[in-house]
């Protein structure tokens, strides 16, 4: 094992099935890990998106009222910060730039028509999973920081209300980015057939493989093929 | 029949003890929080201020007794730190509190002890009410009162960063947010706030804003008279004149005063933050979801075709080596 | 007060010296303000400490504390100097031009007589030059070296401005600035008040602070007049009340005195008391003494009191000492003297000097009772609080009953204000528990004494079953009742002496005035100044008509004020000699050629013409004194004398203690510390935000001032380490406290005889008892030492030292 | 389950994602109305004014207490707000930091409500009733009384002067009660009689 290249993929992802192909892509741990990620994610931007605009207060209907609305979105935003740094440290070798993003982001023209025959072989991660990835990670940490400087409750005195003034509003542009972020992830993995099964079963077809991260699929190939020959 | 409660114009009253129809309604707001469409009130009522002289404070707290009896709050015993101020901030259980400075003055060469009694500044355009996002916690009525509204205010702490003063503060229990009324439930039977009405010296006064300023037009040109040459009245535009106003010896420098802030306005981060980002943020956000919409209705789906399903098979059966023998 | 509170309006310069108004009587200081609002009036403070009243005054000096003689002859100089002296007012209404006696005289800080041994002065040549036609010789060009003019000035003469620096370390610029402020008023349109309190009484000198500011307004013709006066603020709510209803050791209500031992009968008590006039056609209101006296004896001791018992005289008890005021008790106390005590609404643990004598002193009684409507740490003084009360309880034999008593809230009566009004209050709440009014406490404690005598015998029955007590419910005398008693009633029909046929005041009536009190017997009346409080009319004191048509703030209709309603004393003298006012625009009373109108009740007859009748009655002289003659103990001229505890030594007479005539018990003397030891003046003080030791039970007063702290300025901080909040170790001669730092730039230290003194400030209101932090107070470190006059403490000028004391007992 | 969406299916998810963001935006808010803006209810309504006179200093300001329950009805009377009486001509309503919350001194947690007695050596209070502490004061009183009085001086003058009781008088108290208290306590001949003036 200890030999096995694991330049594309993580040590986790095994081929199951080969006719017909069938790739795991993620474990169970994971899977839930991102699960509870977007259930807090859901929770934060419908309770957030309540605070943000008054015609969407009656969000708050959703929580049982402003009073718990305010005190569960700090909480989940924690265990969000949480769960999100499990998925980071799971994730983040993975989705670091590699030569081939540069070729996809060129491409992105393609991208959108779906034309990956057009497109450079892609690891685990093509250059828009990376981009939601380090984008969330950077406006996750911002949104925990910031958040805690506005935590009434629990940290009221912790700043200065300038520096609170300062905070609420990047805590809300960074929402705003999250949101969009958020929809680019949810659309591709809806407009990118197969995609969501990798997240609910743990795995993706070959086909889905071969057509999207094709290095990917190469190198667990490749280190089935190393295994066997042992 | 209960009698409707006049509209005050003095503290110095005695209040009543027959039951008085409210004079402050629902009906004569004018701004709620988190609220567009306010309708207009059918009447308008009087503006009020409360005048601070703080040429005539003596600094002894009967404010402070009174708003804590009036409004039955509960501030905490804290310690002695060295100075007079105490409780040593404004608590959601204190609502006004006297602020001592000790200075000198450069120009006389005198010392000059300067005593102001902070608190809810009762703005015209009220920062807090702007920042928060619950509607109906916060209201202002059309004599100028801005009042909170606990059963409707969630405790998020918006109005501090609003607030341009620094007045609101949370309740640590009850998570509401809290301050000075400007009693306005003695104002709704016709009397002026408990502070204005114990104030020993008078230097806490009560009335319609016009006539505060009168008021405080005398007071200035005694002060002048005795080498204040630069008294003045604190009633600052930036949030567009206050109902809570100050006679100070020293207008020029408002800050002199505990803090008080030469310019206040609300924050511009706050007014950017409720303003263009709350529209431009649900734009934004909106365009995104129907971008992504429309690009799922009229582009077609990023498929998986049968094909590459056996070229998968042939690349894994390959060990991840292309027909030709080479990794891509 | 001469005034009152609402005159103070009608001023155009006030000087709080001695006290702090806007820190103890902030509704009173309100016309302070009114004045500088509405009359452009100035405000000067002198005071240690820039203080509440210094932050909304015009002009601040300060002063070293125990220096005010110093300061008050320097204006006084300072304004002879400057021809500042309202001469018309001067000649006609003061003593000025009156000859004292060849043989008075002043060297070296005392007065001709003085006696080491006794600490007394003889004051037999304290006295004017009396003609044989029984009046006072008088040189009205004032020519005369005998004169009080020019024995005045010469007595005045060594208090220059520079001397005032140095002995009070008030900045020669400043003490001018204000001499000539002050001056301005001695025009006779302008007026300047005096608000002063405790920080004048509580010096071994007290009582010559306060005349030498009587003879500085005296001099500006500012006593009598509207927005004038002499205007002690005074304390509790009744402290008035109580000494005008005489509950001192000395005193009998309405100002008369105790017998002494060394009077035998009732005749030879009078004998010194109904002063003959000293001048042609003066009334010596004390003339009538007698009636006074008669009728309070009918009201004491009813119909037991005749003409052949001399009026129950033998059962009142006389005096062997001036007075058996409360440091005298404590002493005697401390010796094992006493054994039963009763603090009624008092908690001398924390007021009186000398907490550890105290402590002392209550832990050898037998029986202590308190009665309040509070805990207190009188009654709870066995109780073991740490540091806060470091006493070993099992070993205090001391009994100890506590009775729950109401408050205002929960009963009626009347309470006389600093102005001398008498209000009625009424009750509006139900007292908690099983407490009863002090009437009930008392009545019952009376009845059960009563009650054992008669069943008992016991020595000399006689006073405690004589005593008058026909109320209705013996057990519970209304205040109706004995407020009825203290106006007066006639007890057989009053005939016209001119006219015997017509009858002025049925049997039975209440009086209307003392004017009606005779001395054959005929009228009841408990206190004659009182005259005229309940009358057939009803409760005056009870009235409620606000209005002030004159817009002097007379209020005539308003409650009552003593004497006879009259709301300014001596307003006679504000006008001149023909009884035109000196200001038109400010009138009292005047003179309309037959009699004396205007919206204040004239003190003087009504019909006394100006030219005749001084303003002065209760003088023989008809005047008043620059020289006090033999009035007060300590001279009849005030002269600076140093605290007992001084960090300086007296400039006028280096080897003078304090007050050579101060009392002060062995073993206190003992207690007293030197500023080799003890380098710091401490002076105490109350604090706007408390009211002594009640406030400190309800919450909302203890958090606006929590905690118990002392006042230090930067420099001495520096000096000694310690940081603002920081928490010091303060201590005298007699104990220690600890406190917390306020460290400010509103005390400085002050620069006397080249010397640098730095003065510590010392709050009163904290203890062990109540809802704020627990802590001390001054009365652990003042000294027990009594002015010579008034037995008042020496709780304004002490000496102790500081250091920082983090980690320390109770830090 | 395969939950590969069509995109049929996936418009439907949309729209009905949009739906619900709808519904939050109005059907909630109008279902979760703010309270209307209101102000407390006036305490002192139905309440009964009594007139008095404030208890600590000698400014005596009028002070009104507000009670519920009359005592001049007869009944019992809580109090429950004391302001500043605006007729009063010295302070015209106006009230210092203690006048102003004497309520919360009328009601403070440290007021007695029973006689307590505590023993010599104890280190706690009992509660008595009032005539076990009357009784036992006249008692004291009169024994001191019988011991200590001073009848007549060396000059044989009836001087009857009690030194060995002493009496420090309220100075808070009313006029009326202080001439109780002269009555009774000089009756006894005590002489150590005092009362607040000095300090």
């Amino acid at each position: 094992m200890s030999k096995d290249k694991l330049v594309y993929s993580a040590r986790g992802d095994v081929i199951e099935a080969k006719k017909p192909v069938v790739v795991n892509r993620y474990r169970g741990f994971t899977r839930a890990n991102h699960w509870l990620t977007a259930g807090c994610m859901v929770v934060l931007i419908l309770s957030g998106f309540a605070f943000f605009h008054p015609a969407l207060y009656g969000l708050t209907g959703l929580f049982g009222g402003g009073q718990t609305t305010r005190w569960l979105h700090p909480i989940v935003g924690v265990v969000l910060a949480v769960s999100f740094l499990g998925l980071f440290l799971q994730m983040w070798k993975l989705n670091l730039p590699r030569r081939e993003d540069v070729e996809w982001s060129r491409n992105i023209g393609d991208v959108l028509k779906g034309n990956e025959e057009n497109l450079p072989e892609l690891g685990k991660y093509n250059a828009g999973q990376k981009l939601v990835f380090w984008g969330m990670t950077v406006l996750i940490v911002t949104m925990a920081v910031t958040g805690v400087m506005i935590w009434e409750e629990y940290f009221p005195g912790l700043v200065s209300i300038p520096a609170r003034r300062v905070a609420v509003v990047i805590h809300a542009l960074a929402a705003v980015g999250s949101v969009l972020i958020l929809i680019l992830h949810v659309y591709a993995a809806f407009w990118t057939r197969g995609t969501l099964r990798a997240m609910t079963r743990g795995t993706v077809t070959g086909g889905w493989a071969f057509r999207h991260h094709r290095k990917w699929l190469r190198e667990l190939a490749g280190r089935e093929d190393g295994r066997k020959a042992e | 029949m209960k009698d409707l409660a006049p509209e005050p114009t003095t503290a110095q009253a005695n209040p009543p003890v027959q039951p008085m129809e409210s004079n402050l309604l629902p009906s004569d707001v004018v701004r709620v929080s988190a609220t567009s469409n306010v309708p207009q009130p059918e009447r308008q009522l009087t503006k009020v201020a409360k005048l601070i002289d703080v040429s005539k404070c003596i600094g002894c707290k009967a404010c402070q007794a009174a708003c804590v009896e009036w409004n039955d709050t509960h501030p905490a015993l804290e310690e002695n730190v060295g100075v007079y101020d105490n409780p040593h901030d404004l608590t959601p259980e204190m609502f006004t509190l006297m602020r001592f400075t000790e200075y000198e003055n450069p120009q006389t060469g005198d010392f000059e002890w300067l005593i102001r009694k902070d608190g809810c500044m009762h703005c015209e355009d009220p920062g807090c009410l702007k920042a928060c996002p619950a509607p109906g916690a916060i209201v202002q009525y059309s004599n100028g009162i801005v009042d909170f509204i606990s059963d409707n205010c969630i405790g998020c702490g918006y109005c501090v960063q609003g607030c341009p003063f620094d007045i609101p503060r949370i309740h640590k229990t009850a998570h509401v947010s809290k301050k000075c009324t400007l009693c306005s439930d003695r104002v709704a039977v016709g009397q002026g706030p408990a502070c204005a009405k114990a104030c020993p010296t008078e230097c806490i006064s009560f009335g319609t804003k016009e006539d505060m300023i009168a008021k405080a037009e005398g007071r200035i040109e005694d002060l002048k008279s005795r080498g204040y040459d630069n008294a003045g009245l604190y009633d600052p535009q930036g949030v567009g004149g206050t109902h809570v106003m100050y006679v100070l010896h020293h207008a020029d420098q408002p800050s002199l005063y505990a803090g008080l802030p030469d310019d206040p306005q609300i924050s511009p981060l706050v007014q950017g933050w409720k303003g263009p980002a709350k529209t431009a943020g649900m734009a934004v956000a909106g365009l995104a979801a129907a971008g992504a919409v429309l690009h799922g209705l009229l582009a077609r789906p990023n498929e998986v075709s049968e094909h590459e399903e056996q070229e998968a098979e042939v690349l894994v059966d390959q060990g991840g080596r292309d027909n030709d023998g080479g990794q891509a | 007060m001469t005034n009152s509170w609402t005159d103070i309006k009608n001023t155009d310069l006030v000087i709080i010296m001695g006290g702090n108004a806007a820190e103890a009587h902030p509704c009173g200081f309100k016309w302070v303000t009114e004045a500088k609002h509405n009359r452009g009036a100035k405000l000067i403070v002198v005071d240690p400490r820039f203080n509440r009243s210094a932050s909304v005054a015009d002009y601040y000096a300060p002063i070293r504390p125990g220096s005010d003689i110093a300061f008050l002859m320097g204006v006084i100089r300072w304004c002879i100097e400057n021809d500042k002296v309202q001469w018309d007012y001067v000649r006609n209404f003061t003593n000025m031009s009156y000859l004292v006696r060849e043989d008075f005289g002043w060297q070296d800080g005392m007065f001709t007589g003085y006696d080491e041994e006794t600490r007394n002065y003889d004051q037999e040549s304290w006295e004017y030059q009396i003609g044989e036609d029984g009046y006072v010789l008088t040189d009205e060009t004032l020519q005369n070296p005998r004169c009080v003019w020019n024995l005045l000035k010469a007595h005045v003469d060594v208090y220059t401005p520079e001397f005032v620096e140095k002995v009070c370390g008030t900045p020669k610029e400043r003490f001018l600035k204000i001499c000539e402020m002050i001056g301005e008023c001695s025009t006779p349109d302008k007026t300047m008040t005096s608000m002063y309190a405790l920080g004048w009484t509580q010096h071994s000198k007290g009582a010559q602070n306060i005349r030498g500011m009587a003879m500085l307004q005296l001099l500006l013709g500012n006593i009598g007049v509207p927005g004038g006066g002499m205007n002690a603020l005074r304390g509790h709510s009744n402290i008035q009340g109580l000494t005008d209803v005489g509950l001192m050791s000395n005193l009998i209500p309405g100002y008369l005195a105790m017998p002494k031992d060394s009077e035998p009968d009732f005749e030879t008590y009078m004998s010194t008391r109904a002063n003959a006039p000293l001048r042609p056609n003066q009334m010596s209101y004390w003339q009538n003494y007698r009636k006074f006296m008669v009728s309070f004896m009918k009201s004491m001791w009813g119909d037991n009191a005749t003409a052949q018992n001399g009026w129950g005289y033998d059962w009142l008890p006389k005096l062997d000492v001036a007075e058996y005021d409360g440091m005298r008790m404590f002493d005697m106390m401390s010796k094992g003297e006493v054994n039963v005590y009763f603090c009624q609404g008092f908690n001398p643990i924390l007021s009186f000097p000398n907490r550890g004598k105290l402590t002392e002193a209550f832990s050898r009684l037998k029986l202590l009772v308190v009665m309040d409507p509070l805990e207190t740490e009188t009654a709870a003084f066995w109780e073991n609080h740490g540091a806060y009360n470091d006493v070993d309880s099992a070993s205090i034999q001391t009994e100890v009953l506590e009775l729950p008593t109401t408050c205002f809230a929960e009963d009626e009566g009347a309470t006389v204000n600093s102005g001398r009004w008498l209000q009625w209050h009424w009750k509006g709440a139900t007292q908690p528990g099983t407490a009863k009014t002090d009437n009930e406490i008392m009545a019952n404690i009376y009845q059960r004494v009563r009650k054992l005598y008669e069943e008992e015998g016991g020595k000399v029955p006689e006073p405690v079953l004589n005593v008058a007590w026909d109320y209705a419910d013996p057990l519970h005398p209304t205040a109706e009742e004995l407020a009825k008693e203290l106006n007066g009633k006639a007890l057989a029909d009053l005939t016209d002496p001119a006219d015997p046929e017509t009858v002025l005041r049925p049997a039975g009536q209440q009086i209307s005035g003392f004017g009606e009190l005779r001395d054959d017997g005929t009228t009841a009346g408990a206190c004659w100044i009182y005259a005229g409080c309940w009358t057939e009319d009803g409760n005056m004191m009870g009235r409620r008509d606000n209005s002030d048509p004159s817009g002097m703030g007379v209020h005539q209709n308003w409650s009552f004020a003593w004497p006879a309603n009259r709301r300014i004393l001596y307003n006679r003298a504000s006008c001149d000699l023909d009884g035109r006012p000196w200001d038109p625009e400010r009138v009292l009373i005047e003179w309309n050629g037959e009699r004396w109108v205007g919206p204040d009740v004239p003190d003087i007859a009504v019909t006394a013409n100006p030219r005749e009748v001084g303003p002065f009655i209760m003088n023989p002289e008809g005047t008043s004194r620059f020289f006090s003659r033999r009035l007060m103990r300590d001279g009849p001229f005030p002269t600076h004398m140093e605290p007992f505890e001084s960090p300086v030594a007296n400039p006028l007479n280096p080897s003078m203690r304090g007050n050579p005539v101060a009392r002060i018990f062995e073993r206190d003397l003992a207690d007293l510390g030197t500023s080799d030891e003890f380098p710091l003046v401490a002076t105490s003080y109350r604090l706007t935000e408390h009211f002594h030791y009640w406030t400190k039970h309800n919450v909302t007063n203890a958090v606006t001032q929590p905690e118990f702290f002392v006042e230090i300025s930067e420099e001495l901080a520096a000096e000694k380490g310690i940081q603002k909040g920081g928490r010091v170790r303060v201590w005298s001669n007699r104990g220690q406290v600890w406190a917390k730092a306020v460290v400010t730039r509103r005390i400085r230290p002050m620069v006397c005889d080249g010397k640098t003194i730095h003065v510590v400030g010392i709050p009163i209101h904290w203890g062990f008892k109540g809802a704020a932090r627990k802590g001390f107070g001054p009365n652990t470190l003042g000294p027990v030492v009594g002015d010579a006059n008034i037995s008042t403490p020496e709780f304004k000028a002490f000496l102790v030292n500081i250091e920082p004391a983090e980690g320390g007992a109770i830090a | 389950m395969n939950i590969d969406l069509s995109r049929r299916g996936f418009l439907r998810l949309a729209g009905a994602g949009a739906a619900a963001t709808t519904l939050g935006a109005m059907g909630f808010g109008a279902a979760e109305a703010a309270v209307q803006a209101h102000v407390r209810d006036f305490k002192l309504a139905t309440t009964t004014e009594t007139r008095n006179i404030c208890t600590y200093c000698s400014v005596a300001c009028g002070i009104i207490l507000y009670s519920k329950g009359d005592i001049a009805a007869g009944e019992t009377a809580e109090l429950i707000h004391v302001e500043g009486d605006a007729d009063h001509p010295t302070n015209r309503g106006t009230l210092c930091p203690k006048g102003a919350a004497l309520k919360s001194f009328v009601k403070s947690e440290t007021r007695l409500t029973h006689p307590r007695y505590r023993a010599p050596g104890s280190d706690r209070w009992q509660e008595v009733s009032w005539d076990e502490a009357f009784d036992k004061i006249a008692r004291a009183l009169k024994d001191d009384r019988d011991a200590n009085l001073i009848e007549r001086n060396e000059q044989g003058v009836p001087v009857n002067r009690l030194t060995t009781t002493g009496f420090l008088a309220a100075s808070a108290t009313t006029n009326e009660t202080a001439w109780a208290t002269w009555k009774v306590v000089r009756s006894m001949g005590i002489v150590g009689f005092d009362n607040q003036a000095r300090v």
